[in-house]
């Protein structure tokens, strides 16, 4: 534990660079392309010094200005915050590649080209502290920074459509921030703290701690589009411009959900009484059923992969009956941590390469209805192939990360007896073979193309890029799960 | 000596007791006024004047009760400042009133 | 003199609650604006009384409080007028409505209770 | 005792009429005299800067905010017969529901628990005596950065709405005002003493209550009057001098906190020179909040339609 | 008598709940985001009788500055995002002539 001194700045640069680089967008205009591009390096290197800490030095934490909690601040990068910084490093680098395409700011400022960029930079400085830091009230401050830039950039695009379905988001992302702070409030009236580690020592089953569990996992369950409310996702994911959809599907829950995760895992996890595990895990389960359906249903492409982010989340909230629960740490509780764990890192690599390649065929064919994509296989090959790459992951199928994900859990829930977590897996699985077997059937059909216009090779190569790492996620599967187990709260059960 | 003293603390805490006494009666006239009254303008003329009139009086009865002379001036300015205010948004508001009175004619 | 503030306080406070009977019914959006300019001049009587009552420092609330009270007027005046961003003075006032009425509710209030071009929804 | 009675009482009466009956404009007018009336609240809970705070945004810049979005709503989409309310029922029940439960954990708090005693005891290695202001830029400096990260994300969405032919245009719709008019008086006769109050309430901010946003808001009514009143046009989107002020605050902020790396951590002020430090940060922030909060409510560039 | 920090507390819970209903059950968007600043003001007096209710325990002077501070950054993080709620309800309604979400409009 190496708390604040020089080791701090790589920790501290993954959230600072990318704030820097919003305000130098802010000021430059013009060029916030190439400030994107460096912020880009610059993050990805420090994630990349960052993990050589980690995994040498174990868990790192930072106290801001020098206070330790619970007066101030604490940050602290453990393996499972590490993987998601890298998942967000990656995933942005191939984001801000195709994006300097599409919003290219040569010709003059235009206003789209000039509020892209200081607002996706922003998204991801927020981003990576909702995965570091350890202070409620922080992580509340993160989380509407990640709303309004979130927001901000469904409604980038200016017609009616986005601008509804950014509003819808506003609602209830502004109704799960409420909630989130109610508990904020709540915790920190009852043990004078909002520091997890320190409620994790001061949290018993009384009135306030209850209430503000459940308010917390509402307002947390609003933002990460949880089944019952997950109305807002899918016409703000597809409303948006590609590259920004593919932030907003591969990362963006993922910020809240990580929040939800700490909380039970780290700061209160004998609060956590099984029917509520279960009930979780029940939502995710409907919204996996549910938000396969209508993926089913959909006749453009982008509503297809927006739907199945609703599906893929609801497979995280299995972590909750399997892994979390007071009791004796079982053994399959660190599997179903760590395919979790993998199920968000593959979800992550496989939907943002989807909707950089939704984002091609857009700017080829000028549209994405199904039909307008028949037979673009033949012309966009690289793009098509890393589409389905893609879609392999989604899918679970081996080698790819997906599936490490979906046995560790599968196991997990057979070894706890849950079987129907394994059920829900399988369901699923063939639902989302179901829903992108419908694209994939139009890219190769054997139909001439229509006119379109040219897509550079170099753009095609990011999805295929993304998809790839993610099948690669599988193929290397053991690196991750060892770094993975760094700093988990029941470090010392060894998985199946 | 101590109670010719508290003779004078007396007479200014009667002072200011009778100030703000004012100042109080003043805005429940306004208030009375405000709900009172018929029309729009005459409601405006009742609450704008009553209201000054009435922090005036407080402000002073106040003042009294200062510790030290900054606080004195920050009533006074805060009086100056309501003055202002009630007197452009009094102005304002009547000729807005007076515009819609128009519009809803039309 | 604390029991004679606190009882000061508490009848400005009382006044204020007319102020908000007026809020609600006021048929006029003007009347509305009206109160809510009494509540802030009242605001800053009450805040002066508790800075006398606890802690002098909160005169600077009271400072805030009557630097600001104008400013929502002038919004809604400004919003009313008619391109949204000018000035009611801008155009000669219509005078005719001016006239004495003997004893009937001003013209203004005749309207429905809500000022026509008045708030949200159309359907009462 | 009788006083807080009554003030809580008038709180939940403005409340409900907020959110209950019909029209919009009632409403917004009862959330500008809410906002009075919680910031009475706060004095009698001995908070004086969240007092000023409220006063200056809740009272003051959130209902011009909302006072001019309403009108210039009406004239969008106005007209239409509408439900006002829908799915009343299961509003009511969850809205009884999470406040049963806040009461119940209200009432079930365990012995009061507090940071006063820890950041009494820091306080003389803060650099400032103003508890609130210490904890605000030094001990929870980190989320006082963000915040102002937040306001410049917020600024930077507002603009991204602009058509697109509109680019470049000043900020908000072109106001005028009648020449000698009243309104034209108020635009010279407040903002000397506006000015005055918004860089006092700052430099009072480190030994008593006051600060950087209770000064920068303030300073943004100011300009937002002389905006209003047609003396001082807003400024064009693009302009270098605008955006290097909207960025100073946090640019500062962040740079003494990347300097604290120096110093053996991130954010770290030593506490020799935290006081010229903290105030070289709200200087920088009380600019660039007083810029960006006046043009969050003036809105987006509008040249072409008044409307 | 209930203390100070008791009623305000309670206070702030049922401005919470009014909140609540009225952000739930309306649909004029603008409403909607009023009654989202209602909730938050009621969450902070909360917090803020919480801290006044530390206080007083603790015997130090004036309530615990960090929810002070902490409400002083969610008072701003509200006004920031009631700004651009305002500009994209402007927005939706000059591109579709709607105040309120296409699924709420009958």
């Amino acid at each position: 534990m190496i708390p604040g001194d020089g080791a701090g700045g790589a920790l501290m640069a993954t959230v600072a660079l990318p704030l820097a680089g919003s305000l130098l967008a802010v000021v430059l205009g013009r060029h916030g392309a190439q400030v994107a591009g460096g912020v880009a390096l610059g993050v990805g290197a420090a994630v990349a010094v960052l993990a050589a800490q980690v995994a040498g030095g174990g868990v790192l934490r930072v106290d801001l200005g020098g206070w330790a909690p619970p007066l101030g601040i604490a940050l602290m990068a453990d393996g499972l915050a590490v993987a998601f910084l890298g998942l967000g490093a990656v995933v942005m680098a191939a984001v801000v590649a195709q994006a300097a395409a599409l919003f290219s700011t040569r010709g003059g400022e235009s206003r789209a080209g000039y509020g892209f960029w200081p607002l996706v930079m922003v998204l991801w400085a927020a981003l990576n502290l909702t995965f570091l830091s350890r202070d409620l009230f922080n992580l509340y401050v993160a989380l509407e920074l990640l709303t309004l830039g979130a927001v901000a950039l469904v409604a980038i695009g200016g017609q009616a459509g986005p601008l509804a379905a950014a509003l819808r988001y506003m609602v209830f992302a502004l109704m799960g921030s409420l909630l989130y702070l109610l508990g904020a409030v709540l915790l920190y009236a009852a043990h004078g703290t909002l520091d997890i580690d320190l409620l994790a020592i001061r949290a018993q089953p009384a009135p306030p701690d209850l209430v503000a569990a459940g308010l917390i996992t509402a307002g947390l369950a609003v933002k990460t589009a949880l089944f019952p409310f997950h109305a807002w996702l899918p016409p703000a994911h597809a409303g948006a411009p590609a590259p920004a959809s593919a932030v907003l599907s591969a990362l963006v829950p993922k910020g809240s959900f990580f929040i939800l995760w700490r909380l039970w895992f780290e700061a209160m996890p004998d609060l956590a009484a099984p029917p509520v595990l279960t009930l979780l895990a029940g939502l995710g389960g409907a919204a996996v059923i549910y938000g396969s359906a209508l993926a089913l249903m959909q006749g453009r492409l982008k509503m297809i992969v927006a739907y199945s982010t609703v599906a893929q989340l609801g497979y995280l909230f299995l972590v909750f009956p399997l892994a979390g629960g007071a009791g004796a740490a079982q053994p399959w509780e660190a599997s179903a941590w760590t395919g979790t764990a993998f199920q968000a890192l593959s979800h992550g690599l496989a939907k943002a390469a989807m909707f950089l390649a939704a984002g091609l065929f857009v700017m080829a064919v000028g549209h994405d209805r199904l039909e307008g994509l028949r037979g673009l296989a033949r012309t966009m090959p690289m793009a098509v192939f890393g589409f389905g790459l893609a879609a392999v992951a989604l899918l679970g199928l081996p080698p790819s990360g997906g599936f490490t994900a979906k046995y560790l859990v599968m196991t997990a829930a057979f070894a706890s007896g849950q079987v129907v977590w394994a059920g829900v897996l399988v369901v699923g699985g063939l639902l989302a073979a179901g829903y992108l077997y419908r694209p994939m059937a139009a890219l190769f059909a054997d139909a001439a193309p229509g006119p379109l216009t040219p897509v550079p090779r170099r753009l095609q190569a990011l999805p295929l890029l993304l998809a790839g790492l993610a099948i690669g996620l599988g193929v290397a599967s053991d690196a991750p799960i060892t770094f993975l187990a760094i700093g988990r709260p029941d470090a010392a059960a060894e998985g199946l | 000596m101590i109670d010719a003293l508290d003779g004078i603390d007396g007479l200014r805490d009667a002072a200011s007791m009778a100030l703000t006494g004012l100042g109080l009666a003043f805005f429940v006239a306004g208030t009375l006024g405000l709900v009172r009254f018929p029309d729009s303008f005459s409601r405006l003329h009742a609450l704008t004047k009553a209201d000054n009139l009435g922090l005036g009086f407080l402000a002073l009865g106040l003042a009294l009760q200062a510790d030290h002379w900054g606080q004195v001036l920050r009533l006074a300015l805060i009086w100056g400042l309501a003055l202002i205010a009630a007197g452009i948004a009094a102005q304002l508001v009547a000729r807005a009133a007076l515009a819609e009175a128009a519009r809803r004619r039309r | 003199m604390i029991g004679w503030l606190t009882f000061v306080a508490v009848g400005l406070l009382l006044s204020l609650a007319g102020a908000l009977w007026r809020v609600w019914r006021g048929p006029a959006q003007a009347d509305r604006m009206m109160a809510a300019q009494l509540v802030g001049t009242g605001g800053v009587g009450v805040v002066m009384v508790l800075a006398a009552l606890g802690d002098w420092a909160a005169l600077d609330v009271a400072l805030v409080l009557a630097l600001l009270a104008a400013f929502a007027a002038v919004a809604f005046v400004k919003a009313n007028s008619a391109d949204g961003a000018g000035d009611p003075e801008e155009r000669a006032p219509d005078t005719a409505l001016l006239q004495p009425r003997a004893g009937r509710e001003g013209d203004t209030d005749r309207g429905g209770d809500e000022g026509r071009s008045g708030a949200g929804g159309a359907a009462p | 005792m009788l006083l807080d009675v009554i003030l809580c009482g008038m709180i939940l009466a403005v409340a409900l009429a907020a959110v209950s009956g019909l029209g919009v404009f009632r409403a917004v007018v009862f959330f500008v005299v809410h906002g009075v009336l919680v910031s009475m609240a706060w004095l009698r809970l001995d908070a004086v800067d969240v007092a000023l705070a409220e006063a200056a945004i809740g009272a003051g810049l959130t209902g011009v905010l909302l006072l001019s979005a309403v009108a210039r709503l009406e004239r969008l989409a106005g007209g239409g017969a509408w439900r006002q309310r829908v799915n009343v029922l299961p509003a009511g029940l969850a809205a009884a529901g999470v406040t049963g439960a806040l009461m119940w954990a209200f009432l079930g708090l365990p012995q009061p628990a507090g940071l006063g005693a820890e950041v009494a005891a820091a306080l003389p290695r803060a650099g400032v005596e103003n508890p609130v202001t210490a904890v605000l830029l030094n001990f929870r400096g980190w989320d006082t950065l963000l915040e102002s990260v937040v306001l410049l994300a917020a600024l930077v969405g507002v603009w991204a709405l602009t058509a697109d032919d509109d680019w470049g245009a000043r900020a908000g719709v072109a106001q005028h005002a009648a020449p000698g008019g009243v309104l034209e008086g108020f635009g010279r006769v407040l903002p000397p003493l506006g000015l005055m109050v918004g860089v006092y309430l700052v430099w009072a901010g480190a030994a008593g209550p006051g600060g950087a946003f209770q000064g920068g808001t303030v300073l943004a009514a100011v300009a937002l009057l002389l905006a209003m009143a047609g003396l001082a046009p807003a400024p064009r989107v693009g302009a270098p001098a605008l955006r290097l002020a909207l960025v100073a605050g946090p640019a500062v902020f962040l740079g003494v906190g990347v300097a604290g790396l120096a110093w053996g951590g991130f954010l770290r002020l030593p506490p020799d020179i935290a006081k010229p430090l903290i105030l070289t940060i709200e200087a920088a922030l009380t600019l660039s909040i007083a810029v960006t909060l006046a043009l969050l409510v003036l809105g987006r560039p509008e040249p072409g339609d008044g409307a | 008598m209930i203390d100070p920090a008791l009623l305000y507390g309670l206070t702030g819970a049922a401005v919470v709940g009014l909140g609540l209903y009225g952000f739930l059950s309306l649909r004029h968007l603008l409403r909607r985001v009023l009654a989202f600043n209602v909730v938050g003001s009621g969450i902070f007096l909360m917090f803020g009788a919480a801290g006044y209710r530390g206080a007083v325990a603790e015997g130090t002077a004036g309530a615990d500055p960090v929810p002070q501070a902490l409400i002083i950054t969610g008072i701003v993080v509200a006004l920031a995002a009631t700004a651009l709620a305002v500009g994209l309800i402007l927005a939706h309604a000059r591109a579709t002539g709607r105040r309120t979400l296409p699924e709420d409009d009958t």
